[in-house]
């Protein structure tokens, strides 16, 4: 197994699902000669020419319209967004279109598209190109949405985004491309909708997804040095979501935590907590707590930025306080 | 200074033709035999609103039938068509059976989408009727994209896309027909100028009355004409479905037209004349082919035996209707599981 | 006190908002000369002309931002989406302008504006016309969002959303316009962000906002009959969220039900359902239940889309589970 | 049929102008200052952002400087602009200081926005400069709604709203430009038509490489010529603000510029000829207001003094940006707590 990016991870699943699928075709912004914005789509275009690496002017809605046609008809079409902020431009087309198509129609047509491209917070671009929007997606039925944290589930998943014959939604961590994992060569598939331990622990459940698996990681770490073992269970796939996991997790630790990137209000963590507590109720030694980013906008100055996004500290927090321990 | 106060002489009302489009029988019979079903299939539709069969919005395209049926007629069983909600026309025209349109609209079973999507969404993948949407605009890029498909096989299959010129101003259309011009994209957007948007007559919707001056600025070919008669339409969208078809070029087409009944049943259409309707009326395009068809030598005792064949085929589609079990089951939203997916 | 409809008590806000202030204005598809879509606007058009009472081609992306713009030097705009089904292709103007300009602008331009308009499933118009968005709106920091019950709070909570200050998104119950309820003449405000107890009751809690308040007073007369007494709380604004009010309920009853008309997954309810197990853990004799639609977009045939929406009976016989009755 | 096939003169390439306009020292010098000052700061900037003292995205408008200046000449002080993200010459040339405009860029207390909004998002009301913004042709519609209250108000008011030729192709500004025609409303669009949409040229996102006739349909007066020369510049757009002021009509104006630099600090532009980039180089607005000026008989003296001025303008700004505290409040996102809210 090679270590490589999880920007890499990525063009590999793409590159490898084109040669496979003739019907597997690229739309987007700067995606052709630019190699896209943050470089995902990097020689693409090259080795699969204009007709299957399209570049689009800025029209969204139009583009990702077209996707769903072209889908409709056959044609598996990965539509990249430059940053999922500008989704919102075009999120018509993918609750009402993409999602309902194939109820809408009776069964008749099904729509196998890939929307993807980053989201969640970057780095001091302020509000408008700083937010996560994954509740919006996973609120949807008809929809998948997949958020990997590593390059190893980045490429399985997105593999399977790509065969899948449902709309899947693929949020891409915009501050992960350059991390890296090892990640196996040629056919690695993941299954949409199963959650995976990154940690194991007794003392305490951590749920995540996307960027903040990593800094559950790094809190795990911290919080080890003071003899506390958090399991941290990255959730992959929000829709469909594999709760069982977790709530395994959850049974035998008696204690969750769940992180978020997002604001607090009706985020997808309220969700994940909503089913634990359900299912784990009889298990639970404390309150479920969400870590979230502050309540609003993003700020660009990088120290107010921080401030209001989950940090190590802020998870190590909400430990102890699920540990009664402060 | 480039100041281009437009005043084009379309931007006044499109009087009726003067001389009808040459034609025999053979090609009008048939035209006037959907457009006539299209009608009494409605009018089916509006008494089974009425008596409380059919829920929803029912939009009914009675007036304009000329278009969708010489539009369509321009196209062959491979090539695509995406509508609005208003499209039950569309969909007849496309070869889908008025059983399993008006079981659809009565909710049941053995309706074309199973009870699912009721009048605004007709869909029959085997006549590769794409289906009739909701959201004003948003399906101009839909037929783009199942263009766009026909561009990237090299299939030669054209796509029409119907809607109203209330969808002119909306960001949907604007992209759809942007991108259509950039990508020379085979698809032929028809713009159904009825004159009214819910109540909300043209002047008050748009800046210059004419929808087909958008493809100007694209460099796109345009056409604009009334769609009194059938024939002429169809010879109109003929030249745009070739110039799609061997060119690979859209056109922008807008037909001007009238619907006779409110925007949806719910519609009283108090904005509107009587004078004005009435006046519309006599330009039927229904009278207006029928009478043709006399003039050209149809023999009336065959007109009859049309007429009362399209009166079976609606009977026969109602009861049907009636008689078909109730929907019964909603799909599970996700296609069978892919490979991969658990 | 009247007892007047939902629509009039809306009419009434609107036409004494507008006597008061110069400054508001009405802007939407047929507002004016058609009287509204759903007869909203009835006679606004007439009383205070065209220059106030704007009727808009279809483009909700653009008299959206048209709204804000004004909003931001000083006017005062009620934009009516037709039904809230169409905000999804204005959406980005709500969440990425409107809500974040007072932030963005570092406090300088304040957007007092509402978005209102029909929510909420309808009769039978399918799945592009029939969801529940407030979710959606209700994870903006920088909106505010009301979803009125009644003729009541419809009332009041209209003419506090058109004086307030920051953006609110308005969403009136599709099926609640006929609906009949005592209001005040004249000057009537409710506070944003207020619960209400709707029926009082000691044995559970209900927590429902808009027409599930109804569906859970009638279920609480049902259950009444079998001598089970339910408290029904009425959100009436889910941003900001009184939270305090429901709590309290759930302190007492010990119990908690959750009932929204939309989709399950990342449903405001799961955010709910949250904070009150947060607040009442150790109150809780019983996890929390929710009661939604079915995970699937809205089918057309009545029979089917009463099945995959919430019933009376799907209320009472959560109401049940969570008593351990069943 | 109506096939128009257009093939505008206006497509190809704009020439630099051969003429330049009749201008006076009393004129030109001062825009020459905006124009250089605007230039200083933003090379200031990248400098900022190359010690990693600036942060996020940094889109410099460093060759285009003549438009913004020009345009924003030919308002008053009431007047508003609205400004995509690439907006800090056309805040300093409505008034905005470069302390508040650099402080904000290093995210300092002491910002126009007080360290909230970065390069992207520069307000200040005290100006009417109602910001920059970042979602591609979403402030277009924010723009006609500022038109709008001043139709409104009666209070004479004129709106600008600049943007790129890249939003030409969506929705936002498609539905913006529809309501402005339909309404009649004060505003000027302005397209700063720098060939560039990131990386994309004109020819792969537009079918006919003239925005200027997007005008067209809506009968709205159009315009388009080089942004070399700021007096050119301000003649041109002058005439479209009076006729938005006088006859409360919008006009669609286009201006054919260049950026020197990569779309953001992070693009090396890597998809232009340098043969290009220094053709366009030699075209400089400012080493062309420049030479005018001494042309016209500006002292050679005072010129130096004009420009040592700026200098020491933007040294102040950069000191006091760097001086300045950390920006150390997000601010509550509600507006205090209105009549009737708790
Ligand atoms: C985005 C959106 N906005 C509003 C509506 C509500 N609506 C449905 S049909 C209609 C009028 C459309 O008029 P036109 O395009 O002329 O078509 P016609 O109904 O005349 O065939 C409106 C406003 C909608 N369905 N979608
Ligand atoms: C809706 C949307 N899509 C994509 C982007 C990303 N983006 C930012 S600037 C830009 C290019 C804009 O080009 P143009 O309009 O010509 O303006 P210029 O940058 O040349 O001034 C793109 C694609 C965005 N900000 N918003
Ligand atoms: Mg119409
Ligand atoms: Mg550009």
């Amino acid at each position: 197994m090679a270590v490589i990016s999880y920007r890499e991870a990525l063009n590999q699943a793409m590159r490898e699902e084109m040669e496979r699928d003739e019907n597997v075709f690229i739309m987007g912004e700067e995606v052709g000669y630019y190699n896209g914005a943050y470089k995902v789509t990097q020689g693409l275009l090259q080795r699969f020419s204009e007709r299957r690496v399209i570049d689009a002017p800025i029209a969204e809605m139009g583009f990702a319209g077209i996707g769903i046609g072209a889908a409709m008809v056959g044609l598996r079409p990965i539509i990249e967004f430059m940053t999922f902020n500008f989704s919102l431009v075009a999120i018509d087309q993918i609750v009402n279109n993409a999602a309902k198509l194939y109820q809408m129609s009776g069964g008749q047509y099904h729509v196998p598209i890939v929307f993807r491209g980053p989201g969640g917070p970057a780095v001091q671009v302020s509000s408008q190109h700083s937010q996560s929007l994954e509740s919006y997606y996973a609120h949807v039925p008809g929809l998948k949405v997949c958020m990997p944290s590593t390059a190893y589930d980045a490429k399985g998943l997105l593999k399977s985004a790509i065969r899948d014959d449902n709309p899947v939604v693929f949020i891409e961590g915009e501050t992960l491309y350059n991390t890296t994992w090892e990640v196996p060569d040629g056919e690695h598939l993941i299954p949409i909708g199963s959650s995976d331990i990154k940690r194991e622990g007794k003392d305490i459940t951590l749920i995540a997804w996307s960027k903040m698996v990593w800094t559950c990681l790094d809190a795990a770490k911290v919080l080890a040095e003071e003899g506390i073992e958090c399991e941290v269970v990255d959730l992959r796939t929000l829709r469909p979501l594999d709760i069982d996991t977790p709530a395994e997790s959850v049974k035998k630790t008696g204690r969750c935590v769940i992180v978020e990137v997002g604001w607090p209000v009706a985020g997808f963590g309220a969700e994940v907590a909503y089913q634990i507590q359900r299912m784990c109720m009889d298990f639970l030694d404390a309150p479920i707590e969400r870590v979230t980013s502050d309540d609003v906008p993003m700020p660009y100055a990088k120290n107010l930025e921080d401030e209001v996004q989950p940090q190590i500290h802020d998870v190590v927090a909400a430990v102890k306080r699920a540990l009664y321990l402060e | 200074m480039v100041t281009a106060s437009i005043s084009t002489p379309e931007t006044k009302r499109i009087e009726p033709p003067d001389d009808p489009v040459d034609t025999t029988p053979e090609e009008l019979a048939p035209l006037y035999r959907q457009m006539l079903a299209i009608r009494r299939m409605e009018e089916a539709a509006a008494k089974g609103y009425s008596q409380g069969k059919i829920g929803g919005f029912l939009h009914l395209i009675i007036g304009q039938e000329a278009v969708c049926v010489g539009a369509i007629a321009a196209l062959t069983a491979d090539d695509y068509v995406v509508a609005t909600y208003r499209e039950h026309g569309h969909a007849y025209a496309k070869g889908v059976s008025a059983r399993s349109i008006l079981a659809e609209l009565y909710g049941k079973k053995t309706g074309c989408v199973k009870g699912l999507g009721g009048s605004m969404h007709i869909f029959d993948k085997s006549k590769n009727f794409l289906g009739g949407y909701g959201i004003v605009g948003g399906h101009v890029p839909i037929a783009a994209g199942a263009a766009l498909a026909s561009k990237y096989r090299g299939d030669k299959r054209v796509t029409q896309c119907f809607f109203g010129e209330g969808a002119s101003t909306i960001g949907g259309f604007a992209e759809g027909l942007a991108l259509a011009a950039l990508w020379k994209l085979p698809v032929v957007l028809i713009c159904e100028n009825n004159q009214y948007s819910m109540g909300t007559p043209l002047y008050r919707s748009l800046a210059v009355e004419d929808v087909s001056l958008r493809a100007l600025a694209h460099g796109m070919p345009r056409d604009r004409f009334d769609g009194d008669d059938v024939i002429k339409v169809k010879r109109r969208i003929t030249e745009a479905v070739e110039r799609a078809r061997t060119l690979g070029e859209p056109t922008l087409v807008e037909v001007v037209t009238y619907r006779f009944r409110g925007h949806s049943m719910s519609d009283p259409g108090l904005y509107r004349t009587k004078d004005e309707v009435e006046e519309w009326k006599r330009r039927d395009p229904l009278t207006r082919s029928r009478q043709r068809l006399l003039d050209i030598g149809f023999p009336e005792k065959d007109l009859e035996a049309l007429e009362a064949d399209v009166k079976a085929e609606i009977e026969d589609a109602v009861k049907f209707a009636e008689d078909s079990p109730a929907a019964d089951e909603y799909l599970p939203y996700v296609v069978k599981p892919a490979e991969g997916d658990k």
